[in-house]
């Protein structure tokens, strides 16, 4: 592909911004633990859409590379976020946020 | 000769207080504490004598310095302020010392029979020849400061002296009550010495009476400077706002009472001010109203001492109307005729004080007028020295006390007169009326005590021990002699040796010492000399005034006796019905109009009250407010608390927030 | 703020009405008005697109791929949108996949083909599998398919207003950074030219075999060569650029990356064996 | 010889542990050994002092610590630190005399931190580097921390506590401002030099709003180590609560550090600040004078009292230190006053401390009379109080007498009014120590009932307290040398005087030069004010920040 300008730049992080804030705001608005794990998956995908496109935009292919540890990062925290919340449904049965609120200040 | 040896004259007894305060250590010792006394102030006394000659009169127009000043060491040398332990001699120097060596040297051989037996032997002993030492160096001071010294020094001692008797209850307290006015006419006096200090930039008294004399027109300053040694001045010398001190004096043993609260410490401040006499010379209104204040505590003094029934309270308002009549005499500037009447006064009044300790020492502590009659068949030696005391008191024609009363009287008189001033005239006519209620009261006494049937009721203190234990209180008998009191008997010689030779001196002094006081007085101080011989040639209505004070001043004193006689001897019972009568005035007279009552509601309770204010002002607001300082952190926690509920979501809603809004504020940050 | 180019104004009113549209989405007590916010999202979207679109500097030939991205990020968009505010967990894991379909999307626009793909395969086909497979694991006792009956911490979002509004504030903010002041790239970070990594790395590989593995596919190197320049050996394609990157200038990383997993790995196996009775409490 | 302040200075550092590792056995007398030891050298420092130019620094030693800051270990004494050395270390032995049989359990601990707090206090004296004084000034807080909150009485923690926060938090203000002159002394160009002397002269370069902050900080500290009026209240629970030796110490040594502190670094660093100030403070310190005079008179403890009396006595002491302007009678008076405080109250809480260990309370209603059964240390008592009074004759009175002289003739800072309210303090003063005299001494004999919780209405009435055995031989030798030294500071205090005049005239000279100008700008002031001229007029030049220093510091 040509050059990519910065314009067109914008859009790609227009797009990478509206995921990241889309898995924020379900992060805070949902209750269900695994939803709200799914949502920093989200918030994931933002960065790499973000990564690539600064990647494409720099000529630095390391942008690139980085993906990959971001995907690493993702699959371990998805592999022990989903143990965790296997766990804590089996001690409550159920899989509410707010029912783990014992770090009381 | 020069004046070297009059160094030893103050340290001599204060060696003596030293060596006796080791006496109480050991009760064996305890013998030693009167001679070493006596002979000390004895010795001191003979110095005085010794010096004499070499001191010359010193005259402020010139101050010559070096004759009159003996230096021992440098007290206190700041910048200019220069204080040095020095002793300035000149006539009037001699005169209070001749007084002051004299009279202690009698008392002191009294008390050694008097307080014999008691245990605080040697502590009484000590307290005295402490109290010479104050006083000498008081009269020989040479800078204002070494004064203060001085008179705070016979302050501490009449603390000492009257708490003597510290088991009693009341002598405590009129011990703390004596030192603390005494200390309040101290502030002023201190304050008087700061000024001098700020407007002359010296304080020996030398150069201040100098600069003094030389001053043409005052400041404001100078016209402060009289007015606040005045206040100190009347602290000592019990005058009408600070008297309150000196009737609970009496609490202490009748030595210190004859000593100190007659004859020497309380003319301290007639001395002061005739020493200082240039310097209240400064503003015109401070030597009036010493006379003022001098008449009017005279009679208001001579009032209450007409109602007492105490023996020694009498006196100490006896006391007080005397000194009244030394400062009217200082006042208009005849100090000849204030120095004539302390010095005849320093005899007739100790003679009197020891007279009615003599007669307390024989009835077991009974002081009460109602309780004594008719002594004279068991005491009469001292029913004889008391009636020379009393005589030479009322100012009985050709006695001591007649011929300086009758001195200031005539003083006044003729300054009223030639001056036109009916202020001196009144003063006069005050002083003559004063004079009749003396003669009164002071042979009321002596009718009461020694006339009339005999009969007496005992005191209840043993008779050593003589009101060292309070009422109840079994006295540990094991370390003094208990003689059981049986009745009342004469006292030994030892103790009336003394008081013959004060006897002498009340009677005759006046006659002899006249020429001789006056002589040294106007050598001393300009403005005596002027005023004197300004006195000497006046007229009254045609006859030469000092002729007519004598014929009248007799008169009233013979008038006075022959009142008291009637009353207080021949018709007791009509004294008793006139005491019915006028019932609301008498009970008014023997509380003191209440005065102590006064003070104690107007100063001593609220400021009592304000301290308890402060106090607990203190501990609330004060520590509330550090508490508060401590407490703040502890609220601030409290507040935020709330914010910890253990949301996970609320936090995550806490960060999102912030970085939001840190976004929006870079954003803007960099934008602009 | 005031010399702010028009495009941003529209990009905060976009911002804004979509954070509405969101709002409404996202399931709360009140009244149903998904529909409505559905719409109106819609709406806001395509009329930022096309905004942006008009906007576009005249790119001439290359315009079309443009085209992609408009789809693409629309899918993405939407499909976050939905994965958000979906009652049942398992839809919202399924709209998940979408999304990543369309980032991967996304990414062969960029000129990413490789991370697509693994995108795709690693992403969407390990990671959500397993959430699928968590969700049923941990279903609740309701199973019934209407959403009323799905539990009550399902339906309610906590206090979504004020975490929409955070999170669009937010992404106002962002948005107004690129599309205002134009970005340049830095030049330095540009990596080396392919040719010199092709001297300096490849050196050992005879250009035989480049040409061979090249050859396979051509018979005629030469004018193939000519014609399409990306076969050009001296071009280097992605996977070998970003494969050289990754072993010459991240080695550390890998092996992390490595350690990371197998840590992770353990840790699963660690947490899932512990024997808990679901109701006793642990302390 | 330049080794002798050092070596005097540590060898309690030093002897400390040993005393507390070692010598399990006759341990006062070890103690004791050391503060003595201790007082020699420091009597042999003052034959090596050249009193002729007493104002110059002698003795001085530097030992470099970290140099590229600039700290250094440098001791130097001129005549004032030395008069207090002295006091500290002719307390020191009479504090561990003193306290031989009051302190019966954990010996060696206490006799541990005594020694530290010792070396920490003549640290502060000796001390010519900023930050090496500014280290023993906090240090002395932690001994005396231990030593309050291990061996007081009932509310012992407590007291603690607040002593050392108090303190604590006012030091940190002064630590503040003490950077600040060094910090603006190395004029930005990042070589910091600590050295007393050469930070005060680098101080006079401090613009005038400068000096004011300056000052505001070093009062904060200063003012809550000398009890001024607001912030006193940490003192009398501070004294009730420590055991003899402590309360001694704290009143004799301690609050000096205060005036010290003041004295070596407010005055010369802040001339103009100082004279903004001094009305100011000078009317705190008058408040304190009377405020706590009064509470003295209401007091029922013993110890309280004789506390609020040092904080009254120590508003004396400030007001001396402020009296600035033509003549050195204030400051000088200021500094007698300290020597003397110390010694008199000192000795009146070693005396309290016997009367606590023979009736084991320290209520007056309890205790009456006791003249008739301890006449020696009746004698003792009234001695002490006499001289805390300011009896002429004895020390009290010479510091006190220049104190309210030197308020008096300097119109410029204070005034007459001053003097004369300070004036009637001297009457308080009598009026509370003749009723605590007159209360405890004299009167008849009243002892405290047997133990002190027995309901006191049993049937047969409270069994009284044996009566107390007089002082024993060690008690009166504790007592004679501070008798003796009031006696001969009373009589003969020129010595002291003289040596006092040169360093207060190098220490003064900055305050006295603003005054001087200060005078000439609005003409000459008549040298003496009548009687109601109230505060002296304003400098007109020098407009004092909105609120003076000392008030918003809290």
């Amino acid at each position: 592909m040509t050059q990519l300008d910065s314009y067109t730049l914008a859009h790609f992080l227009l797009t990478s911004f509206a995921l990241f804030t889309l898995g924020m705001i379900g992060f805070l608005i949902r209750r269900n633990l695994i939803i709200m794990f799914l949502c920093t998956e989200l918030m994931f995908q933002g960065v790499v859409i973000a990564l690539v496109a600064f990647s494409r935009f720099h000529h630095n292919v390391t942008g690139q590379t980085f993906v990959i540890f971001v995907l690493t990062v993702a699959a371990a925290e998805a592999a022990l976020a989903l143990a965790l919340v296997v766990l804590l449904f089996r001690r409550k049965a159920t899989l509410d946020a707010s029912a783990w609120s014992s770090l009381k200040g | 000769m020069t004046l070297q040896p009059a160094i030893l004259i103050p340290w001599l007894p204060a060696l003596s207080a030293g060596l006796c305060g080791l006496c109480c250590v050991r009760k064996s010792w305890r013998r030693l504490a009167a001679p070493l006394t006596i002979g000390a102030i004895f010795a001191s006394f003979l110095l005085a004598v010794l010096v004499s000659p070499a001191v010359k009169p010193f005259d402020p127009a010139e101050p010559d310095l070096a004759p009159h000043v003996v230096t021992l060491f440098s007290w206190i040398h700041v910048g200019d302020f220069r204080v040095d332990m020095a002793y300035f001699l000149d006539p009037l120097t001699l005169l209070m010392l001749m007084v002051v060596c004299g009279v202690g040297t009698l008392v002191a051989v009294y008390a050694a029979g008097y307080m014999a037996g008691d245990r605080g032997y040697a502590r009484f002993f000590a307290g005295v020849s402490l109290f010479i030492f104050a006083m000498t160096t008081l009269v020989m001071a040479d800078n204002l400061v070494l004064l203060y010294l001085g008179w705070e020094g016979v302050g501490l001692c009449s603390y000492l002296l009257i708490g003597f008797y510290y088991q009693k209850p009341s002598a405590v307290a009129a011990a703390k009550k004596a030192f603390i006015v005494n200390r309040i006419g101290d502030l002023g006096f201190a304050l008087g010495i700061f000024l001098i200090y700020s407007t002359f930039h010296t304080v020996s008294l030398a150069e201040v009476l100098s600069l003094a004399h030389h001053v043409e027109e005052p400041t404001t300053a100078h016209l402060w400077i009289p007015f606040l040694l005045m206040l100190g001045a009347f602290g000592k010398s019990a005058q009408i706002p600070l008297y309150v001190w000196l009737p609970d004096a009496m609490e202490g043993p009748t030595p210190v009472s004859a000593l100190i609260h007659a004859a020497t410490m309380v003319t301290a401040g007639v001395y002061m001010i005739a020493r200082l006499l240039p310097v209240f010379e400064l503003s015109p209104y401070a030597l009036p109203t010493v006379a003022i204040v001098g008449a009017v505590t005279a009679l208001f003094a001579a009032t209450i001492a007409l109602c007492q029934y105490d023996l020694k309270r009498i006196y100490a308002y006896s006391t007080i109307s005397q000194l009244g009549y030394m400062f009217l005499g200082v006042g208009v500037l005849s100090t000849v005729g204030g120095m004539f009447h302390l010095f005849t006064h320093a005899f007739f009044k100790a003679l009197l004080f020891l007279t009615a300790g003599s007669v307390m020492h024989a009835l077991a502590g009974q002081l009460d007028l109602r309780k004594i009659s008719g002594l004279r068949t068991r005491m009469p030696i001292t029913c004889l020295l008391m009636l020379f005391g009393c005589l030479a008191l009322a100012g009985f024609p050709f006695t001591a006390g007649f011929f300086s009363k009758d001195l200031i009287l005539a003083d006044v008189l003729v300054r009223g007169l030639s001056l036109h001033q009916p202020l001196y005239t009144t003063l006069a006519v005050v002083g003559l009326v004063t004079a009749f209620l003396t003669a009164f009261y002071t042979f009321r006494l002596w009718f009461r005590v020694f006339l009339g049937p005999t009969r007496y009721e005992l005191g209840d203190e043993h008779h050593a021990a003589d009101g060292a234990h309070a009422a109840g209180h079994a006295a540990d008998a094991h370390d003094i002699k208990i003689e059981h009191v049986h009745d009342a008997h004469e006292m030994p010689w030892l103790m009336n040796a003394p008081l013959v030779v004060l006897a002498v001196g009340a009677l005759f002094a006046g006659l002899f010492c006249k020429s001789w006081l006056a002589g040294l007085v106007t050598q001393s101080s300009a403005a005596a000399a002027a005023a004197h011989s300004l006195h000497a040639h006046a007229t009254l209505c045609g006859y030469d005034p000092h002729l007519a004070m004598e014929f009248i001043s007799s008169a009233v004193a013979v008038l006075g006796i022959a009142a008291a006689a009637y009353f207080h001897w021949l018709n007791r019972p009509a004294a008793d019905s006139v005491a019915a009568r006028y019932r609301g005035l008498v009970s008014l007279l023997n509380h003191k109009y209440y005065v102590d009552e006064i003070y104690d509601a107007l100063i001593v309770r609220p400021l009592r009250a304000l301290g308890g204010l402060c106090f607990v002002l203190d501990r609330l607001i004060v520590e509330g407010l550090v508490a508060l300082v401590g407490f703040l952190p502890r609220l601030l926690g409290l507040g935020l608390q709330p914010t910890q509920q253990g949301a996970l979501q609320g936090y995550g809603l806490g960060m999102a927030a912030g970085i939001a809004i840190l976004a929006l504020l870079i954003a803007l940050a960099l934008g602009t | 703020m005031n010399n702010t180019p028009p495009v941003v104004w529209i990009l905060y009113a976009g911002s804004v009405l979509g954070a509405l549209a969101l709002y409404l989405i996202a399931p709360k007590p009140g009244p149903k008005l998904a529909r409505l916010g559905g719409l109106l999202g819609a709406v806001t979207l395509g009329g930022v697109w096309l905004a942006l679109a008009r906007l576009l500097p005249d790119l001439g030939p290359d315009r079309a791929p443009f085209v992609y991205y408009y789809v693409f990020s629309a899918i993405a968009i939407v499909s976050a949108v939905r994965v958000i505010t979906h009652v049942k967990p398992v839809y919202s894991a399924l709209w998940f996949v979408m999304v990543v379909l369309a980032s991967a999307g996304l990414l062969l626009t960029l000129d990413a083909p490789f991370m697509a793909l693994a995108m795709v395969i690693i992403y969407a086909g390990a990671i959500l599998v397993t959430y699928v497979f968590v969700i049923m694991l941990a279903a609740d006792t309701g199973d019934s398919l209407n959403p009323d009956q799905s539990p009550e911490y399902e339906r309610l979002a906590r206090e979504p207003f004020a975490a929409i509004a955070a999170g669009f504030l937010l992404l106002a903010v962002l948005l107004s950074i690129p599309f205002s002041q134009p970005l340049v790239p830095n030049p330095k970070t540009a990596s080396e030219t392919d040719a010199k990594i092709i001297q300096s790395v490849l050196v050992q590989r005879p250009a035989q075999q480049l040409l061979k593995r090249l050859a396979l596919d051509n018979a005629n190197q030469v004018d193939l060569l000519a014609k399409d320049p990306s076969l050009n050996p001296q071009q280097l394609t992605n996977i070998e650029r970003l494969g050289l990157d990754l072993f010459r200038s991240h080695p550390l990383g890998l092996e992390l990356a490595g350690i990371i997993l197998t840590v992770s790995l353990v840790g699963a196996v660690v947490l899932a064996r512990q024997r808990i009775n679901p109701n006793s409490d642990p302390h | 010889m330049n080794a002798l302040i050092p070596l005097m200075t540590l060898l309690p550092l030093v002897m400390a542990p040993v005393t507390f590792a070692l010598l399990a056995y006759k341990l006062n007398w070890h103690a004791l050994a050391t503060t003595l030891l201790t007082l020699a050298i420091s009597i042999a420092a003052a034959f090596a002092f050249d009193w002729k130019h007493a104002d110059t620094l002698q003795l001085v030693t530097v030992w470099p610590w970290i140099s590229d800051f600039g700290f250094t270990f440098s001791f130097g004494v001129d005549a004032i630190s030395l008069c207090l050395v002295l006091l500290t270390t002719f307390l020191m032995p009479l504090a561990v005399l003193g306290s031989f049989a009051a302190i019966q359990e954990r010996r060696r601990e206490f006799f541990f931190w005594l020694l530290m707090l010792e070396s920490a206090m003549l640290g502060t004296f000796v001390a010519r580097d900023l930050i090496f004084f500014y280290i023993c000034f906090e240090f002395t807080l932690i001994p005396l921390f231990f030593l309050i909150g291990i061996f007081g009485s009932t509310q012992r923690l407590r007291a603690a506590r607040v002593f050392f926060l108090y303190t604590f938090t006012g030091s940190m203000l002064t630590l503040a401002g003490l950077l600040f002159v060094a910090w603006h002394a190395t004029g930005g160009s990042g070589r910091w030099n600590f050295d007393i002397s050469y930070l005060t002269a680098a101080a006079q370069q401090l613009s005038y709003p400068q000096q004011m902050l300056v000052l505001g900080a070093l009062l904060a500290g200063f003012a809550v180590k000398v009890p001024l009026f607001p912030l006193h209240t940490w003192l009398p629970l501070a004294h009730t609560e420590a055991p003899t030796a402590g309360s001694v110490i704290l009143a004799g040594v301690l609050l000096k550090l205060g005036t010290y502190g003041l004295l070596r670094f407010a005055l010369p660093m802040t001339p103009q600040a100082i004279v903004a100030l001094a009305p100011y403070i000078g009317l705190i310190a008058v408040i304190g004078i009377l405020y706590t005079a009064l509470i003295c008179w209401v007091q029922k403890d013993l110890k309280k009292l004789i506390a609020y009396s040092s904080v009254s006595h120590l508003g004396f002491c400030v007001l001396g230190l402020f009296a600035l302007g033509s003549n050195l009678i204030g400051p000088t008076g200021s500094v007698l006053y300290m020597i003397n405080h110390g010694l008199s109250t000192g000795a009146l809480f070693l005396c309290v401390g016997m009367i606590y260990e023979r009736l084991h309370t320290r209520e007056m209603r309890h205790m009456q009379g006791l003249a008739k059964v301890m006449p020696v240390w009746s004698f003792f008592m009234v001695f002490f109080c006499l001289a805390s009074v300011g009896l002429p004759g004895l020390n009290g009175f010479v510091g006190e007498f220049l104190t309210l002289l030197g308020a008096y003739t300097s119109p410029h800072t204070l005034g007459q009014p001053y003097a004369v309210a300070a004036g009637f303090g001297m009457i308080f003063a009598a009026i509370y120590i003749l009723y605590m005299v007159g209360k405890v001494v004299f009167g008849p004999l009243v002892l405290p009932p047997a133990d002190l919780h027995a309901p006191a209405t049993t049937p047969a009435g409270p069994a009284h307290h044996a009566a107390p055995k007089d002082l024993n031989f060690r008690e009166i030798v504790t007592l004679a040398p501070l008798a003796i030294a009031c006696l001969a500071l009373g009589l003969y205090p020129q010595p002291v005087i003289d040596c006092l005049q040169s360093p207060l005239e190098t220490l003064t000279h900055p305050v006295t030069s603003v005054v001087q100008a200060q005078m000439s700008a609005q003409g000459p002031v008549t040298a003496v004010t009548s009687e109601e001229k109230n505060l002296p007029d304003w400098p007109s030049d020098t407009s004092p920040l909105a609120n003076p220093g000392d008030a918003e510091h809290r």
